[in-house]
C-alpha cells in the first residue's frame, strides 16, 4: 500500500510521452485495418490501457474481446467509470490468468450503475488479486486531461480531504498563490487507448454523438490509439463541420469499422442497453464467486468469445429480433428521421 | 392531497430528496435515487430545476425519461451544453453546483462518505472485505458542490463514530472552517436523507442532526439506528407521508421498470 | 515593474469568483436587453473586462462603442490576442481620459496581423501611460481556462525560459513529479466577459462558428458575461444539437442581438474583415500620433461612436453594397446554401 | 525551372521557408510569411503538410485560399479539428507539432527572439521606445514546437548580442541541454531565415551559423550586417534563386491582394 503513496510512472512519463509522440508519423494516411491486426500490432503485455466511454456507455466492447481471444499479460487498465469493458477483460483473468491477466487497475468506479455491482470486480479485489489506484471521476478525467496536454500534472480540488489522497500518487501542496492547500494530480499517458465512436473517416478523424466522456483526453494522452466505430463514412462527410470532430485523426493510428460495437453496452443513436445480457453473464460470474467452480463463466467465454470467429458473430447470436428492440428503444431517445 | 399507505423506504426517500431541491437551482446529479429525486422535483414544485449530469450533459430537460446511467442518451437530448466529464467537473469546481446528490455504504457524524471498501484501511486497503464500486464523481461532488445531499440507508453498521475509508469529505472532522482549511469549496452535507428520517448538521459543531423523522419514526428509533451520538433539532417533526400521487409518478410515469425504485 | 512579479489578484481572487457565482441567479430566463442596459447593469469602474475573439475576429465591436459611449475610469483589460476591440477602447482613451480611461492591460498581442500593428497600443505605451502585463496567447488563455475550472492556477511550459517570467506574476516550481521546472500561472476572474457570437437564443445558450477563440473560457472565468450575437434564436434551435453549444446560458447575463456586431472585424459565416475601415481609423489615430492633435481622431469618435444613436446606425454608414461585398467575400470562405 | 530574376526579398523567405518544410509533418503557422511559406510548401512539394493554426485549427486544405488571420474563416473550412486556442497550444504542449514557424523583432546568437518592445529592460519595460505587438503564440511555440523556424529581416540593429526582451526562448545561453533543464521542450530554433541567409545552430555551442547564403551574399556580407560573430557551416553554398513559377504562384495564386507579400 505504501508503494501506491510513492511517485512513479504506470505507464509512460510525460516526458517518454512526449519523444514517441515527437517520433511517431503523424500524417494523414488509410489506417483502417482488422481489430486482429490493432491489437496484434498496439498492444503488449505490460501494457497501460486507457478505456474509453464510461460505465457502459460508449465501452469498447469489441475491443475487449479481441484482447481476450489474444491474450495479454501483467495489463494496467486506466478509466474513470467503467462496466463491461474491464469486466470482459478481468472475467477472462478470471478463469485462466496465464492466458490472460490484469496486474493493477487505476479507475474512479467499477460497477454497473442500474445493473449493479461489479461480481468481477468483487471476486478479484476481494481476493486481493488486483492492485488498485483508486481516483475520482475527475481526478481520472484530469490525469488524462493532463498527458493530452503534455503536463506532468494538473491542479484540483477533490480529492482533498479523502482518503484518495493516502492511496494515490496525489501530492497536496500549498498554492503558492492562495496558500491555501490544493492537490496535484500526476498525469495519465497509456501506452494505448482503446475507443469506440459513432463515426469516423479512415484517417482516424472521428464523430462522437452524445457525451464525450473523457474519450478524447485519452486518446491524445496515450501513444497509440484504438479506434472502432459503428460507421465508417468519408473524409469529407466527418470534417463538414470540423467542430463536430472530437479526436483528430493525429491521435489514432487504426480505425475499424465495427456496428454493435460497444453492445450489449449503449451507443447514442445506435442502440440503448441490453441489460439482460448484462445480468446473464454477471450471473455467469457468481457462480463462480459462489463456489469457485468456472464452468459457467468458462462456457460464457467459450460461447461467446473464444468459439467465435469475429464480435460480427457475438452480435450475430443475439438475433435480429432482439437487436433491431435495443436500437428501437435508442431511437426514442433521439428521434430524428434517417 | 391523499396519504400514500404504501409506500416504500425507497420511494419515501425519493419524494424527501425531491422536496431539498428548490427551484431554479442547478443540482449535480449522481446515478440511482437522486435520479429519481431530481425528475420528481421537475415534474413538481421544480420545474426550473438545472440537473447536471457527471458525464457531460447540462441542463437536460429530462423529457425521454429516467437515464439509467449519469452518461445515458436520455441525459443528452434537449441539454443546453454537453462536453464530457471534464467540463461538467470543471463547471462545478468553478461554483455552477448549487446542490450535489451523492449515496455512499457509510457516512460518519460530520458527514463523511464511504463508497470505496469495506475492511482493514490501510492495511487491507488492496484485499477488502467488501469492494465497493469507488467514489465515481462523489468524492468531487463532495469537493465542489456548494451544497450535498447525502442519501444512506438507516443501519446501525452503516452510521458509524469512524469510516473505513473517506471516499467523500463532508465537515472533516468537524472543527470550524475545516473544509475551507483542507482546500475544499463550499458549505459540504446540508441533509442526510436515510430510510428513518431526514438530517441536517448543527452550524456550529458541524454534527448531525435529527430533523424529520419518517412515519412510524421517533427520535430515539432513529438514534437507535445510529452508531454515534445524534443531536437533535429544536422542533423535530416528522416528515409528511409521501401522497398517492407522488408514489403514482413515481411508480407510473418515472420508474416503471424499477430500474432504481424496487418495489418487490 | 518589480510590482508586476508580485502576486495580487487584478480581477476577482478565485475565492471572490466562486462567492459570487454561488449567490448568483443561474435560472434560465430571459436575458434580452438592450446593449446600453447591458453595459450600464454589469459594468463598473476599476472593473477587469476579459475581451473575446482573437485579434479581428469575432471581437466584441458593439459592445465596446457602447462602452466608449457610456465611459469608464481605470479599467484594466484582459485578452490573449485583440485588435480593433482595445483599439476603439483605448482610443477613447486618447482623446479624452476624463471620458475613458484603461488603466492596466494583460495580454499576449495587440495588433492587427495583416492589417498592422497598433498605433493606439504604440501611443499608449510609449508614453507610459498603461500599465502592461506581457503574456502568451497559450498563458493567456489558459488563464482564463483555470478562472474557468475554479482553480487558482494552472501550469504551462512557456513561458519558461523568457522575460514574461520576469514582468509577470508566473511562478517558476520545481515540478514534484519530475523535478525539472514548470511554470505556474495565475487564474484570470474578470468581472465582466464581452462576447460575440453567431447565434444565441434568449437565455444565452449559444453556438459559435469557424474557431472557439477562448470565448467559454472568458465568460466561465467571469462573474457576469455580455453577449451580443448575429441572430437570436430559438431555444430549440440552438439546442438541437447540444454539444453545437459552446457557451450555456448558466454564465450569460445579457443577450443582445446585434448583427455585424464585429465589423469591421470578421465573423465567420457573415462578413470577412473591412480593412479599409480599419486603416482609415488607424490613420486617424496616426495623426495624432503624429503631431499630437486629436482633432482627426475626435471627428472619427463624433462620427462613427458619439454622434450615432446606437450600432446600427455605425453599420447604416457603410452603405448596402459594402455590407454585401463584405459577406460576399466571407460566403466565398464557407461555401453553402442559405 | 528558369530562375525569377525580380523575385522580391520576402519573396525569397518564402520560397526558403517553404523547402525547409517536409511532407506529411505538422507545422504550426504563425501569422504572416509563414502562412504564405505553408501554403507554397502544400502546393509544391509538401501536399500533405498539416498546418496548426493557433486559434484552433487543425489540418486545414487551405483550399479558399490565404488566411489573412491565424483565426481566419479560411483556416477553418475542411479542417480535421478545430476547438480554441487552449486546445491547439495544448496539443502543441504534448508533442503533435513537429515545426513551429515564428518570427522576431529581434534575435541573438542562440536564437532567442524579441517581439515585445525595443527601450530599457527592465527600468523601461513599462515606457518602451518601441512597443511591439507582443508574444502572441510565438513564446509558446517556442517553448513546445519539437524544432521552429525564425524569420527575422537581416540587419545589424536586429541581429544583437543581447536582447532587449526575451519573449520566445530559443537554445537559452547555450549551455549543454539548457532547454531541458529550463523545462521546456522540443530541440529549439533549427533554422533562421533572413533577408541574406539560411542559418542553423551549431550542436555543440548553440549558436548560429550561416548555412547558405542568399544569391549576391556572401559569408562577409552576411557577417557584417550582423551584430555577433557568426559560425559558418564547413560548405556553405548559394541558396538558389526562386524559380519563375514559385514566384508566379506567390504572386497571383497565394497572396495577389499582397496581404503579406509586398511588391512596391
Amino acid at each position: 500500500m505504501q508503494k501506491n503513496a510513492e511517485m512513479y510512472w504506470t505507464g509512460l512519463s510525460p516526458d517518454e510521452a512526449r519523444e514517441l509522440l515527437v517520433k511517431k508519423d503523424k500524417s494523414m494516411r488509410d489506417k483502417r485495418m482488422t481489430l486482429k491486426e490493432a491489437v496484434d500490432t498496439f498492444i503488449r503485455d505490460g501494457d497501460n490501457v486507457g478505456i474509453g466511454g464510461f460505465v457502459n456507455i460508449r465501452q469498447p466492447i469489441a475491443i475487449t474481446h479481441e484482447m481476450v481471444r489474444h491474450g495479454f499479460r501483467d495489463l494496467t487498465l486506466s478509466w474513470q467509470s467503467a462496466g463491461m469493458a474491464p469486466d470482459y477483460l478481468a472475467g477472462a483473468m478470471m478463469i485462466d490468468d496465464s492466458h490472460f491477466s490484469i496486474r493493477r487497475i487505476e479507475h474512479a468506479y467499477w460497477a454497473h450503475e442500474a445493473y449493479g455491482l461489479s461480481p468481477v470486480f468483487r471476486y478479484l479485489a476481494e481476493k486481493g488479486l488486483l492492485e488498485i489506484e483508486d481516483w475520482s471521476n475527475y481526478n481520472m478525467s484530469a490525469r488524462f486531461k493532463a498527458g493530452a496536454m503534455g503536463l506532468p500534472f494538473i491542479p484540483t480540488r477533490g480529492p482533498l480531504g479523502s482518503d484518495i489522497v493516502k492511496t494515490s500518487r496525489t501530492k497536496v501542496i500549498d498554492c503558492p498563490f492562495t496558500n491555501r492547500p490544493i492537490a496535484l494530480l500526476p498525469a495519465s499517458n497509456p501506452d494505448v487507448a482503446i475507443i469506440h465512436v459513432q463515426a469516423a473517416d479512415k484517417y482516424g478523424n472521428c464523430i462522437i454523438r452524445g457525451t464525450d466522456c473523457t474519450c478524447a483526453e485519452i486518446a491524445m494522452a496515450s501513444a497509440h490509439t484504438i479506434l472502432t466505430c459503428e460507421q465508417l463514412v468519408s473524409h469529407e462527410l466527418v470534417v463538414r463541420n470540423p467542430k463536430d470532430v472530437m479526436i483528430p485523426f493525429l491521435a489514432v493510428d487504426a480505425v475499424i469499422e465495427v456496428p454493435f460495437g460497444a453492445y450489449p453496452g449503449a451507443c447514442r443513436r445506435h442502440y440503448y442497453f441490453n441489460g439482460e445480457h448484462i445480468a446473464e453473464f454477471h450471473a455467469a460470474v457468481n457462480s463462480m464467486r459462489k463456489d469457485g467452480s468456472p464452468d459457467k463463466l468458462k462456457a460464457y467465454y467459450d460461447e461467446n468469445i473464444f468459439g467465435v470467429e469475429s464480435f460480427e458473430d457475438f452480435i450475430a447470436s443475439f438475433g435480429v429480433k432482439r437487436l433491431l428492440a435495443d436500437q428501437a428503444a435508442e431511437s426514442l431517445n433521439c428521434e430524428r428521421l434517417r | 392531497m391523499t396519504a400514500s399507505t404504501d409506500y416504500t423506504a425507497q420511494e419515501i426517500i425519493v419524494v424527501a430528496g425531491a422536496k431539498i431541491l428548490e427551484d431554479n437551482k442547478v443540482v449535480f446529479v449522481g446515478t440511482g435515487l437522486p435520479m429519481v429525486a431530481s425528475l420528481l422535483a421537475k415534474l413538481t414544485h421544480a420545474p426550473g430545476l438545472i440537473p447536471v449530469f457527471e458525464a457531460g450533459a447540462v441542463g437536460p430537460p429530462l423529457g425521454v425519461g429516467l437515464p439509467l446511467s449519469v452518461g445515458d442518451s436520455k441525459t443528452f437530448t434537449g441539454s443546453s451544453y454537453v462536453k464530457g466529464l471534464n467540463a461538467a467537473f470543471e463547471m462545478t469546481q468553478r461554483g455552477y453546483a448549487d446542490f450535489g446528490f451523492i449515496g455512499g455504504a457509510e457516512v460518519d457524524m460530520y458527514g463523511n462518505l464511504n463508497s470505496t471498501m469495506i475492511g482493514d484501511f490501510p492495511d487491507g486497503y488492496q484485499i477488502p472485505k467488501v469492494r465497493l464500486p469507488g467514489s465515481g464523481g462523489a468524492s468531487d461532488m463532495a469537493a465542489s458542490c456548494e451544497r450535498t445531499i447525502l442519501i444512506v440507508p438507516h443501519d446501525k453498521r452503516k452510521f458509524n463514530e469512524k469510516l473505513q475509508y473517506v471516499t467523500s469529505p463532508g465537515h472533516l472532522e468537524g472543527s470550524p472552517n475545516a473544509r475551507f482549511k483542507a482546500g475544499l469549496q463550499g458549505k459540504g452535507p446540508y441533509r442526510v436523507i436515510t430510510t428513518k428520517a431526514i438530517l441536517d448538521f448543527d452550524e456550529e459543531t458541524k454534527r448531525m442532526r435529527i430533523l424529520r423523522t419518517f412515519p412510524g419514526e421517533t427520535v430515539e428509533s432513529v438514534q437507535e439506528a445510529t452508531g454515534f451520538e445524534l443531536l437533535v433539532a429544536p422542533d423535530v417533526s416528522t416528515f409528511e407521508p409521501p401522497t398517492m400521487e407522488e408514489v403514482r409518478m413515481i411508480r407510473e410515469d418515472i420508474d416503471p421498470h424499477q430500474a432504481f425504485v424496487k418495489r418487490g
